[in-house]
């Protein structure tokens, strides 16, 4: 059994800001006027020994979400309104990073890798981390508006800590329902399966 | 009770008759094991194509969801229920005659569940997935549906298999022993190990014949019950030609008809071949005969029951089924199962054909074929005539995906079967020394 | 009931010293328990080829405590179908064609099966406890292979020194063969 | 705003397949993101874009379901004029040719030795212009199907420019219509028939819910019309058909009256003779009654009676009924239309409407249908020419006369010099030709056209194209003819003249946005009156000469149409909603002939025309006049594609290649029959064709019907008293509050269903929509023939009336039959694994991925609604693989694929019950009554199909369920179903089933 969207690949990306906007947009915290957060995230030379796939551009969810603090939305913008989060187009990676440039070599490096992406119009193929097993429909909105839009943690994981992205909950049937038994919310099969 | 055996059968004979069973087998042996390995790979061949193809191999179509696998389930748990009857209810009712047939009969009980087992699994969609129906803790937090006559299914058969199984272990225990004291070579080693330490002793007696009766009064409930609880896969549902209440006896009469005939249709060969005429006689196919008879009566019975309640209940979808039975295109099936289960058994009033082997071999096997066809008429007509949806009824035909299987089936048995009989004695020794008189001295104290 | 290790108790018996009788005949083994009896002796084995409803009612044993194993197994056989049926019925309740979650006549079955699994189990484990495990001085009395075949015999556990009483009180039941161990 | 500006869709090719299943380890899975990511696509969300279906001329109004940048489904546009958010199978199936496997996906080109080869656009474009060049005065010829908007404009305006001439061709073109109105009326414009307010409705063979002119359009309004409302006025129309066959059309009909073939223009005559004699109806001007009393003397109903085989008083009756009705309409068409005389029928009928004051009521001239399609007159001097050599460069669009017209054209195929074709797919005519240039799908495409005066409908591109390497042939033919711009540009010019109409003062962008949002423009053309032909005086309508032969009628096919349907495996495996039969053509032979020949269901015969010889396999059915025999349309294939090529016969082949005298093409001829011996199994989904009177299809006599009091049940059986079932129902209330943990307790709607049995005319616009919207896998001829269709929901047909007696009426009864969702479902309690339960919301949940495949379900249940995979159809190249690449991309994402070895069935489409409830919860609302609608009630035309929330007493489903009509299938179980059918009324005596 497959879905049909495995069938054809169609894992299709992020629905993203109008181009403008990113090319004149700064992280959510500049526009604030806060002061960007004390943390500093460190240089890490060893990816090998880092959990998680390794993924064809070395995108560190620390130094984004924590240290830069870019709210989860600013990527992943479709999570509130559909059940797909929406993986960031590499026109929403190039709004910033055509200016930014990264401040040490290895970051320069990475970088380099979305600006040829976006040139060479080469989208990078990242490893799927968040599998649920086949035949489940995970409506990511109605999870974000009871749980928050902070509430990605509850089953990502403070991917905020993760220079690389691992799997934290098992995401299988009994850890999901689990869930919904401690909040007494309905587990009737047909949510989930159909 | 009258005396069946010659006077020169004494206990030492009997022990010997029936290891000497055990020897070395000869080519026609071999080439019955061949025969049957061979249907068994055909089976396995065909089981494969359709795990890897999927049911649309074989026969079904859309009213017809159950053929011929389900017939063959049903076929093979009917066998299944002579033996534990020969070797449990008549225990209990203490008739003397079964003691020289039981073992062969218990024997084909537990190979046609081991054989009826395996058809519902075959059957399914996803085979692969047969352990979701077995209630074990999982991440899921699922369990299976206690209301289904199938999970009633899987815990009656396996519940049978399982005391059918020690019954014959536990039956054996004391024969193998026997056997031990008398075999010679690795043959000894195998019986000394299987006979794990038998005697003979008073107090080993004293808690086997106890044992065996406890077991014996729980099998009688249990075989009447097993076939019940497969006659409510059916009886559950509501199916015109399956809803009916009369299902239960109905089908345990016929469980018992088919096994007794199919304890015939094994024991002519095997009586023949081992040279057991003298522990195995005439008078004992004659009280098979006449057990043969009396439930064949009961399926009549049945029968005409069913056409009754079907005619005088006034359900027009009930008329319409049994009317499409008798006179729909699978009018052949109903009237082969009609003639071979309904008048058939006729025959055996006659006492010619009663103490005639010969005679009684060929009735067996029409009564195996017609239950055969009263399962496939049960299940395939039901279905196929469809009476509810008139839109939706259509027909049925097998495939060779269908034939294979069930040929495998009869191959799986009776390699199991052939294994059994040249391994541990087909009959049982101590319970037929038990009918024998035991040897007096006459008057002890005088000398 | 003392144990003993099954697998030496099966294969490396310590022989018990005692007096076998072999017996050709029914009557005179019946003839020699009531003998044995008479003369005081009460810790005797008999060995017969089948169970005979003379020895047992000569030797007066106590009726089997397998029976009880198969009382315990059904009961709790039948106390385990229905909590199966009902626990899970309940853990997860889901609503079938109008039908009760716990649902008690089907759940009969289960019941009903599993009384039977559970006794028929417990039974043959009694027998196997009691006559091969449990009973006293398995295996370490002396055999002859023909008690299964068509010998009876009596094995009399004796000090040599009374062997010779024994033997003779045999002999005279009508042994056929004497043997000491 | 420019919404086809789909940069770089990487999402939609390409990335990783999940594992097959379960059991096997999940291979890596890849996300490919976006690039840019598309305007107005968020990804998990649809998105709808307006646009116009080519499937047919009819031309009804899209809405493309588009998700992830692929359209998914096609649905009815609610703003078209035409259909009305409606849409019929061959609409939906649209998809299938969009996706088809076998679309041609680059230029070909003929190579030397007969090979195609593939070149270059430039290239093909370069060779094409050279070729155009070369022929120029040498004749040039540009055959399209019927063309009525910027296309067919642009085509035009070049073959002007090259001295070459546009035939537009249909086979199946209405010239006995156009030819009909021109002798009754002078004008040879097709009106629009307005079925919705037509109180009696006479049918002379007009298949109107089929083929004939707009059938979403006309099945809609005659439902208005015919259907029975408790509370209207209480007086539904009558309608009556009049054909040799028992048609999907005729199988509404309250009576269905098989005239002896080709009289039906004396019966529409003897009808208005009797009109104007009894003055029936308003008196008419002095001059026309004049000339009709001139034309009706000779056609009294006692003088026709033995010709049509009617009775006088029969005829009497009905043209009493037909005035007296005061809404009367009288349409011609079908086969009437397709006899040698079938312009004279039209024009008698024409007469009728006349004489009983329809025409201007019910028969509206001016909001005129464009169906000027060329003549098939125009086709067979094209032909000729082709054959004389005087065609030296042939331009095929659109059309397939290859197949409509086997023998004739591809002789004169030989002798053209240079034959392009433009088709997206190798049909017979595309295989013959030698350079193929496919064209866009119509789905991916800019045009227009105008269906109907008044009405412009636009068409725009839903999506990139599936084949990059395809070209509108619009643009083609621009750069060919050397012009700037391409046909979008082409296109809004033409638009510039109908904003300067209807723009009132919009900039053109607005006007053009707002157009292409709303899928056109529309507009209402006024009616215009017409007066009677002064040569319809001498209006002769001969009988046919008797023949030897058996006469055999040809028609077209409802799912395959002329046969341009039959590479989309959703309509060959529709049933046909007559027959039943998919995969395959039959000749229907009527049981008294049957009997007289000794033939069985699927014996093979041979039919032998004076123009060919085909063999068809026999389905015998009461529903045909034992003297007819009758083929359908559209199989018999020798190109186009796998599903499609080699299967079953072409009917076209035993047509005459000449034209009749109104420039039509004949589709009754006479046949000799002779057994072959040979003998085939029907694939059909037919079981017992009598439903005998098993309580599945209730009808009511229109009297008795009128006569039910609010209050009443007159179909409840009371199988538990009273007190019994309070004492069950607080049981069941109780089981629910026990089962808390399952969230049965709370509050829950009950979905639920109501279909109108008097509404419902068996068209299966329902089935398609169903198989377009739970990814349904089509299994193939071989295993329809061993009845494992997964047709969710099906629609069953039982005759009515004396079977094999001639004169005893016969009719037939129709209803879908989809999953009921039972309240006590039998289904759910047999299942071992919990696959199939009950969910608190009432549906009978099936999932999937737990289901085992025991089929015990589906033995138990009683509407034989569960459908099992026997194979696993979506194993890419499997056997039996049913969505083959690029099918497999018009798979809904919101439905599981099911593999093999699993159970299914409908469950009111549950993935848009949850999305529905999904938007609700985000907008903090609860679902609203007609928030959900299940896909076949969507695509349903009569609007038969009501869904909703029954606990919710004030929707529509509720009021429909307690309507008195209501009755539970087989309500006898107990089973409580969902689903609340409403007994079908008919006028005049109920018949045996």
């Amino acid at each position: 059994m497959t879905t049909p969207s495995d069938r054809v690949g169609a894992r299709a990306g992020g629905w993203a800001s109008v181009a403008i906007a990113i090319l004149f947009g700064l992280p959510a915290a500049a526009q604030t006027g806060q002061p960007a957060s004390a943390y500093k995230a460190p240089v890490i030379s060893d990816t090998g020994k880092l959990k998680g796939p390794r993924q064809p551009i070395f995108f560190r969810h620390d130094i984004h979400a924590r240290q830069d603090q870019i709210p989860c939305l600013y990527c992943h913008s479709t999570v509130t309104i559909s059940s797909e989060p929406g993986i960031p187009a590499v026109q929403t990676c190039f709004g910033c990073h055509q200016m930014i440039g990264g401040s040490t070599p290895s970051h320069q490096a990475e970088i380099k890798k979305v600006r040829d992406a976006w040139a060479n119009r080469r989208p990078p193929e990242w490893i799927r981390v968040h599998s649920l097993p086949g035949f489940v429909r995970f409506p990511h909105q109605r999870h974000i508006k009871v749980l928050g839009t902070d509430g990605c943690i509850t089953c990502h994981g403070d991917v905020r800590q993760m220079p690389q992205v691992y799997q934290v909950s098992t995401l299988t049937m009994g850890w999901c329902i689990n869930c919904h038994v401690q909040r007494n919310v309905p587990r009737d099969c047909t949510l989930c399966h159909y | 009770m009258a005396e069946p055996q010659s006077s020169r059968v004494s206990y030492d004979f009997v022990t010997r008759a029936i290891a000497r069973t055990l020897g070395t087998p000869g080519k026609g042996y071999f080439a019955l094991l061949a025969t049957a390995v061979a249907l068994l790979g055909v089976g396995i061949v065909c089981l494969l194509f359709l795990l890897r193809y999927g049911l649309g191999l074989a026969g079904y179509s859309h009213p017809v969801y159950w053929a011929v696998y389900i017939t063959c389930f049903v076929f093979w748990v009917g066998i299944a229920h002579s033996g534990t009857l020969i070797s449990a209810i008549l225990f209990l009712f203490r008739s003397g005659w079964r003691t020289a047939v039981y073992r062969t009969a218990e024997a084909m009980t537990v190979f046609a569940v081991m054989t009826a087992g395996l058809f519902p699994l075959i059957h399914i969609g996803r085979q692969w997935y047969f352990y979701w129906l077995i209630p074990y803790p999982n991440e899921r937090g699922l369990w299976p549906n206690f209301k289904s006559p199938l999970i009633w299914d899987e815990f009656a058969i396996g519940t049978y298999f399982t005391v059918s199984t020690v019954f014959l272990i536990l039956g054996l225990i004391p024969d193998i022993a026997a056997v031990r004291d008398v075999a010679t070579g690795w043959r000894k080693k195998l019986y000394a190990i299987c006979a794990i330490g038998w005697r003979g002793t008073n107090e080993q007696w004293r808690h086997f014949t106890r044992g065996y009766l406890y077991l014996a009064a729980l099998a009688t409930p249990l075989v009447l019950s097993v076939h019940s609880v497969v006659s409510w896969d059916f009886a559950m549902a509501l199916v015109p030609g399956w809803h009916a209440t009369l299902f239960a006896p109905y089908f345990v009469a016929g469980a018992i008809y088919s096994g007794v005939a199919m304890v015939i249709t094994l024991l002519v060969p095997i009586r023949k071949l081992f040279h057991l005429e003298e522990l195995i006689t005439v008078h004992h196919f004659e009280n098979l005969a006449k057990l043969c008879l009396l439930t064949g009566l009961i399926v009549s019975m049945s029968y005409c029951t069913e056409n009754f309640v079907a005619w005088f209940g006034g359900n027009p979808h009930e008329r319409e089924a049994f009317w499409y039975r008798a006179f729909g295109p699978f009018w052949w099936a109903s009237w082969t199962m009609n003639i071979c289960n309904g008048l058939l058994p006729w025959l055996l009033w006659s006492k010619k054909v009663r103490t005639n082997i010969l005679g009684l071999f060929v009735v067996s096997i029409f009564v195996n074929v017609g239950m055969w066809f009263e399962r496939f008429v049960i299940i395939v007509v039901s279905l196929a005539g469809e009476p509810f949806e008139r839109f939706a009824n259509a027909t049925y035909n097998p495939t060779w995906a269908d034939w294979g299987i069930m040929a495998g089936s009869f191959g799986w048995f009776f390699m199991w079967f052939l294994l059994f009989v040249k391994t541990f004695p087909a009959v049982s020794i101590s319970e037929v020394k038990e009918v024998l008189p035991a040897p007096q001295r006459g008057k002890v104290a005088a000398s | 009931m003392k144990l003993v290790n099954p697998l030496t108790a099966i294969f490396h018996p310590p022989p018990t010293p005692g007096v076998l009788a072999v017996f050709g005949h029914l009557d005179t083994t019946v003839d020699a328990i009531g003998r044995l009896h008479a003369a005081g002796h009460t810790d005797f084995t008999v060995y017969s080829p089948i169970p005979r409803h003379e020895i047992e009612d000569a030797l007066d044993q106590p009726v089997s405590p397998v029976r009880m194993f198969t009382l315990i197994g059904g009961i709790s056989g039948c106390a385990i179908g229905a909590w199966l049926t009902l626990y899970m019925s309940y853990d997860w309740p889901l609503v079938l064609g109008g039908k009760p979650i716990g649902s008690v006549p089907p759940y009969v079955v289960i019941m009903f099966e599993m009384t039977i699994l559970f006794g028929a189990l417990s039974t043959i484990l009694g027998i196997l406890f009691n006559a091969l495990f449990a009973a006293r001085r398995l295996g370490t009395v002396a055999y002859d292979p023909r008690f299964t075949n068509d010998k009876f015999g009596i094995f009399v556990p004796s000090q040599p020194a009374r062997a010779g009483q024994v033997e003779s009180l045999l002999r005279g039941a009508g042994a056929e063969e004497i043997r000491r161990a | 705003m420019d919404r086809r500006r789909f940069l770089t869709v990487l999402g939609a090719t390409g990335g990783a397949a999940a594992a097959a299943s379960a059991c096997s380890a999940e291979p890596t899975e890849h996300l490919v993101p976006y690039t840019v990511p598309p305007e107005n696509q968020v990804p998990g969300i649809a998105t709808y874009y307006a646009t116009t279906c080519r499937e047919c001329a009819a031309g009804c109004g899209l809405h493309a379901k588009v998700r992830e940048g692929r359209v998914i489904k096609l649905e009815g546009n609610p703003e078209s004029p035409i259909n009305q958010g409606r849409l019929c199978s061959r609409g939906q199936a649209a998809l299938q040719g969009l996706y088809n496997p076998d679309r041609v996906t680059e230029p070909m080109a003929r190579g030397p030795n007969g090979q195609w080869q593939t070149l270059s656009w430039d290239d093909a474009i370069a060779r094409l212009q050279a070729k155009v060049k070369e022929a120029r005065g040498k004749g040039i010829a540009f055959l399209t199907g019927l063309e009525t908007g910027s296309f067919g404009a642009l085509v035009d305006g070049w073959m002007r420019e090259v001295g070459g001439r546009h035939v537009t061709y249909e086979p199946f073109a209405f010239e006995a219509l156009r030819e009909g109105n021109r002798l009754a009326f002078g004008t040879a414009a097709i009106p629009w028939y307005d079925f919705a307010n037509a109180r009696y409705i006479v049918s002379f063979g007009a298949d109107f819910m089929e083929t004939w002119l707009s059938p979403v359009a006309y099945q809609n309004g005659f439902t208005r019309a015919h259907a029975f409302e408790s509370g209207r006025d209480g007086s539904m129309a009558k309608y009556v058909y009049i054909g040799p066959r028992l048609s999907l059309t005729a199988m509404s009909a309250d009576e269905w009256i098989a005239a002896k073939p080709g009289t039906e223009g004396l019966l529409a005559l003897a009808m208005a003779s009797v009109i104007t004699n009894e003055r029936l109806a308003p008196a008419l001007p002095p001059v026309d009654a004049a000339r009709m009393r001139e034309l009706l003397a000779s056609y009294s109903a006692t003088k026709v009676a033995d010709a049509v085989g009617i009775d006088a008083p029969v005829i009497r009756r009905l043209a009493r009924e037909f005035a007296r009705s005061n809404g009367g309409l009288a349409v011609a068409g079908g086969i009437a239309a397709q006899y040698p005389n079938g312009a004279a029928i039209v024009a008698a009928v024409n007469v009728l409407n006349y004489v009983a004051g329809q025409v201007g009521k019910t028969v509206k001239f001016g909001p005129d249908q464009a169906l000027d399609a060329g003549s098939f007159k125009q086709l067979t001097a094209l032909v000729a020419d082709m054959s004389a050599g005087k065609v030296t460069l042939l331009l095929v669009h659109g059309a397939n006369p290859g197949h409509s017209l086997p023998a004739a054209f591809s002789s004169g195929l030989a002798h053209v010099g240079y034959k392009v074709s433009f088709s997206s797919y190798l049909d017979e005519t595309a295989a013959a030709s030698d350079l193929v240039l496919p064209d866009l799908h119509p789905l991916e495409q800019w045009n227009d056209s105008q269906p109907r005066a008044g009405v412009y409908a636009l068409q725009q591109p839903v999506m990139q194209p599936v084949f990059p390497n395809t070209r509108h042939t619009g643009d083609v033919i621009l750069q060919v003819s050397g012009k700037a711009g391409a046909f979008k540009d082409y296109l809004q010019t033409r638009w510039r003249t109908l904003h300067q109409r209807y723009g009132r003062g919009q900039a053109f962008d607005d006007f053009w946005n707002t157009g292409l949002q709303h899928g056109g423009v529309y507009t209402e053309a006024p009616t215009r009156g017409v007066r009677l032909d002064p040569g319809v005086a001498r209006l002769t309508t001969q009988t046919p000469a008797a023949s030897q032969d058996v006469s055999l009628i040809v028609f077209p096919s409802i799912g395959l149409h002329d046969g341009r349907g039959a590479n989309k495996p959703w309509l060959q495996e529709l049933p046909d909603p007559v027959s039943k039969i998919t995969w395959h053509a039959w000749v229907e032979v009527h049981p008294e002939t049957a009997g007289k020949w000794q033939l069985a269901n699927g014996d093979v015969v041979l039919l032998k025309s004076p123009h060919g010889a085909v063999r068809a396999p026999v389905w015998i059915t009461p529903g045909v006049r034992p003297d007819v025999l009758a083929v359908p349309t559209g199989q018999g294939h020798r190109a186009y594609g796998r599903y499609a090529k080699d299967r079953s016969f072409n009917a076209f082949e035993l047509l005459s290649d000449q034209p009749t005298e109104f420039g039509g093409r004949a589709f009754a001829v006479g046949v000799t029959v002779t057994k072959t011996g040979d003998h085939r199994r029907l694939a059909t989904l037919e079981g017992d064709a009598r439903e005998q009177g098993r309580g599945v299809i209730e009808v009511l006599p229109l009297a008795k019907a009128r006569e039910l009091k609010r209050s009443a049940h007159p179909f409840e059986e009371e199988e538990t008293p009273g007190y019994a079932r309070k004492a069950l129902d607080a049981w069941a209330e109780a089981q629910h509050e026990k089962a808390s943990l399952g969230n049965y307790a709370g509050e829950h709607p009950r979905w639920a269903m109501a279909i109108d049995l008097a509404k419902c005319t068996g068209c299966s616009a329902c089935v398609t929509a169903c198989y377009a919207e739970n990814n349904l896998a089509t299994v193939g001829e071989d295993l329809v023939t061993r009845r494992r269709q997964m047709s969710w929901l099906r629609i069953e047909r039982y005759y009515t009336g004396g079977e094999g007696r001639a004169g005893q009426p016969v009719g037939a009864v129709v209803m879908p039959m989809l999953c009921q969702q039972c309240g006590n479902a039998p289904c759910e309690p047999v299942c071992p694994v919990y696959a199939a339960y009950h969910t608190p919301d009432g549906l009978n949940g099936q999932v999937y991925n737990r289901c085992v495949g025991t089929r015990y379900c589906a033995n138990n249940c009683p509407y034989k609604v569960r459908y099992f995979n026997w194979y696993n159809y979506a194993e890419p190249g499997g056997e039996w693989e049913s969505w083959p690449d690029p099918l497999n991309m018009l798979l809904n994402p919101d439905v599981t694929v099911r593999e093999k070895g699993v159970m299914e069935k409908c469950t009111f489409c549950v993935q848009r019950i949850r999305g529905a409830q999904n938007r609700a919860r985000l907008e903090d609302r609860n679902v609203q009554d007609g928030d959900i609608t299940p896909a076949c009630a969507q695509a349903c035309p009569s609007e038969a199909i009501v869904f909703g929330d029954l606990h919710d007493t004030a929707s529509l489903v509720a009021a429909r369920a307690r309507d008195p009509r209501g009755y539970h299938v087989l309500q006898g179980l107990n089973t409580k179903p969902g689903i609340t059918y409403l007994a079908r009324v008919v006028h005049g005596d109920v018949r045996e089933t």
